[in-house]
């Protein structure tokens, strides 16, 4: 399992370089924003954390398509899928943890550059990091469903994003509003940062075990 | 190629990579050693250099902040150059020219931005605004980190070599765009004072270790740009070989 | 020794969509046996194998591996399948690959043998360092059977293993196939290479269902 | 609030940590590719193009 975190991770950085383009997508998305909606410094403070938000959700969905992709393509997946159940869900969980490190932790750690950018103070950047630290991962798991079920499909890539953005949108409800609730002083950070937390793990025991499902029947 | 004027002689003697191996490993400690002298003088200077009335201390990051930005408005400038020399004469050392100043580039787009921003705290009250000077210059970063990219998609360089090359070239319009931002457009950063058609606004005790550090920046931009070519010239070397070996084994014997 | 005595399937009946592609397909394999299927284009030989590594259900039927004392032993953690695709990263060196596969793949029924020693015995001396995509495709193929050789799995199930392959690798894998069965492996193949071998049976699919001879094989 | 002097040595640092890794980046490069090709020839991989034993 080690050996597969490792060969993916290779993957990822070796060609192609899938991290970087990540985070360059989302630098983009990011930097989008101002120019819609006018350089006012204000008002790109209030909305940053949610811009920040849906820029790194929309960056962690670009890649997903090739979590299996790539491996349908060249046989490697027959090789996964035939093992028994629960090698096989330990497998797609550590894959998903391998594209979380590759795509999703980039995103994190470039977090606090574009919260510069849309003139955030440091609590609100650091309340974004954390809550995208929590919540990127659930993408990850919960986007690997997505993946599966679309493997088998020509153009799967747009089919991924459209299949797992409901499912990721209490991520971002509740990543969102944890971290508007560190900088507004009324509303209480942990509620909902708890809940982001339990989506996280939910999503981590239930993803791996949904894309087994999906791929051991969708396996031609 | 039949005709052989002296300059084109002079020219694919160049184009050659063993030759142009050779001869840039000659030229390099002469420049690594200008660079670093250059280098050390103007950070003298400009430690030396009074402090500005209005800014104070902080005027000093200028002299480290806009060279960085000359550079990295240069450093596109050669990759264009170098991009036009991939496209219309196919040199054969124009694309590891264009792709290793890739890095560089983004890196001194990096550090003029990052001073910027650091001069930008304590003068202006924000790190960061989205003006027409610092805007421009931030899709600047964009587009050499999507160049670095795009070199970084194709595993075989010379495919990689012509899409980046076009490109370029139609990034170039950038340039002027961030040449010219602070006087077509009424912004936060200060006009231009040094390179000015009614010559230099500033005062000389700025002006000259500005102006060493800046000879300074290019020096270190070339030696760096000539070993960062050195290298690409080997790993292409490198991967060619790896071809080649991978034809022998296992199909003559 | 190592692994299962014995392959059996029994009644397997596949299909594909709405058309049944064979049934009643039943045979034992004992060590050192190897069965070669044949038959023409869509006649069901890759549907086959993909029922017997567990990669498709079996629209009825079974088949399993039986251990020296009866027992039955999972299909997946004693088996190689190797598909039309090779399974290997082409910006991973081929030593990468392999060590990859010998690591994921680590059977209970014993160690493979060394990366280079693999490489060795498809031919290839001296490709570790090279990254895969750099091979062609008759020693991507090569590699993609040396997988089968660094860790040390009982039954081999191979569908086409010789596409692409020219003569002189035919005869290699015809080797590799054969020394295999000698340590007692067993060995289902769709291929229409001659294993020279006096314990290769033969299965023909012949692509309509209801013309599938005799069915069980002696 | 940091004093200014704070400002000017944080550009100075930064901008020495970015050229001096930008160097070593390069200079580590250079070495793994030399040490490449060195691997290549001690397998008697030859270039087409080259005579044998050519220096780099």
């Amino acid at each position: 399992m080690i050996a597969l975190i490792k060969r993916d991770l290779a993957i990822a950085t070796r060609s192609g370089g899938a991290a970087m383009l990540g985070v360059l997508f989302f630098l983009a998305v990011v930097a989008v924003i101002p120019f819609g909606m006018g350089p006012d410094l204000n008002l790109l403070a209030r909305i940053g954390p949610a811009i920040l938000w849906i820029g790194a959700l929309l960056a962690s969905l670009l890649g997903l398509d090739r979590l299996f992709q790539a491996d349908r393509e060249d046989g490697s997946l027959d090789m996964l899928v035939m093992q028994d159940w629960l090698s096989l869900v330990l497998t797609l969980f550590v894959k998903s943890l391998a594209h979380w490190f590759a795509t999703g932790l980039p995103l994190v750690l470039a977090a606090p550059l574009l919260g510069l950018l849309m003139n955030m103070s440091a609590t609100s950047t650091g309340a974004v990091m954390l809550t995208l630290l929590v919540g990127t991962p659930a993408i990850s798991f919960i986007g690997a469903v997505g993946a599966a079920v679309a493997v088998v499909l020509p153009r799967g890539g747009l089919l991924v994003s459209i299949l797992i953005l409901p499912l990721a949108i209490p991520i971002l409800i509740f990543g969102v509003s944890a971290a508007y609730a560190a900088v507004t002083d009324p509303d209480p950070f942990w509620p909902p940062f708890m809940i982001l937390s339990a989506i996280a793990l939910f999503f981590a025991a239930l993803g791996p075990v949904a894309a087994a499902a999906a791929l051991k029947g969708a396996s031609d | 190629m039949s005709d052989t004027t002296i300059s084109q002689g002079w020219f694919t003697s160049l184009a050659n990579p063993t030759r142009f191996l050779a001869l840039s490993g000659r030229v390099l400690p002469y420049l690594a050693t200008a660079a670093v002298l250059s280098l050390l003088v103007g950070l003298y200077m400009s430690f030396a250099a009074p402090e500005d009335y209005q800014q104070g201390i902080t005027v000093r990051i200028m002299f480290i902040h806009v060279p960085a930005a000359w550079l990295a408005m240069m450093c596109y400038s050669v990759m264009a150059i170098a991009s036009i020399g991939t496209l219309v004469w196919r040199h054969p050392l124009a694309d590891v020219a264009a792709k290793t100043a890739l890095p560089i580039g983004a890196a001194f787009t990096f550090l003029s931005l990052l001073t910027g921003s650091l001069w930008g705290r304590p003068m202006w009250g924000t790190w960061w605004v989205w003006d027409a000077r610092l805007t421009s210059v931030f899709v600047l970063f964009l587009m050499y980190l999507g160049l670095m990219a795009l070199h970084k998609a194709m595993d075989d360089p010379a495919r990689a070599a012509r899409p980046a090359a076009v490109l370029t070239l139609v990034g170039f319009i950038n340039i002027p765009i961030i040449k010219f931002s602070v006087e077509w457009w009424n912004t936060l950063h200060q006009p231009a004072s040094v390179i000015r058609l009614d010559g230099p606004t500033i005062h000389p005790t700025m002006l000259y270790p500005l102006l060493v550090m800046a000879l300074a920046y290019t020096l270190i931009f070339f030696t760096l740009h000539l070993m960062a070519m050195r290298n690409e010239i080997l790993r292409r070397r490198v991967q060619t070989m790896r071809r080649q070996a991978a034809q022998a084994i296992g199909g003559g014997r | 020794m190592r692994g299962p005595m014995q392959a059996v399937a029994t009644k397997l009946k596949g299909r594909r969509g709405d058309s049944v592609l064979f049934e009643d397909i039943g045979f034992t394999l004992g060590r050192g046996e190897a069965l070669v299927i044949t038959g023409p284009n869509g006649s069901g030989k890759s549907t086959l194998l993909r029922i017997l590594a567990g990669l498709l259900g079996a629209d009825s039927g079974t088949f399993s591996l039986l251990g020296d004392d009866g027992t039955a032993l999972p299909v997946a953690d004693y088996s190689h399948y190797l598909g039309h695709r090779n399974a290997m990263k082409r910006e991973l060196k081929v030593s990468e690959n392999l060590a990859f596969w010998q690591s994921f793949q680590g059977a209970e029924s014993g160690e493979g043998m060394p990366i280079d020693e693999a490489i060795d015995q498809v031919g290839l001396t001296g490709v570790a360092h090279l990254p895969f995509g750099y091979l062609s495709a008759g020693q991507q193929r090569r590699i993609a059977l040396a997988r089968l050789l660094v860790s040390s799995r009982p039954l081999w199930l191979l569908d086409e293993p010789t596409a692409a392959l020219d003569k002189r690798s035919d005869r290699l894998f015809a080797d590799l196939v054969r020394a295999h069965l000698e340590t007692g492996g067993l060995a289902i193949a769709a291929t229409h290479q001659p294993l020279g071998l006096d314990s290769v049976r033969a299965l023909e699919l012949s692509g309509i269902h209801s013309t599938v001879s005799d069915g069980t094989w002696a | 609030m940091m004093s200014h002097e704070a400002f000017v040595f944080l550009s100075y640092g930064a901008t020495a940590l970015t050229l001096a890794g930008l160097l070593i980046g390069i200079v580590l490069d250079g070495r793994a590719r030399r040490r490449e090709l060195a691997e290549l020839e001690a397998q008697g991989v030859r270039r087409r193009s080259e005579p044998a034993g050519e220096a780099n």
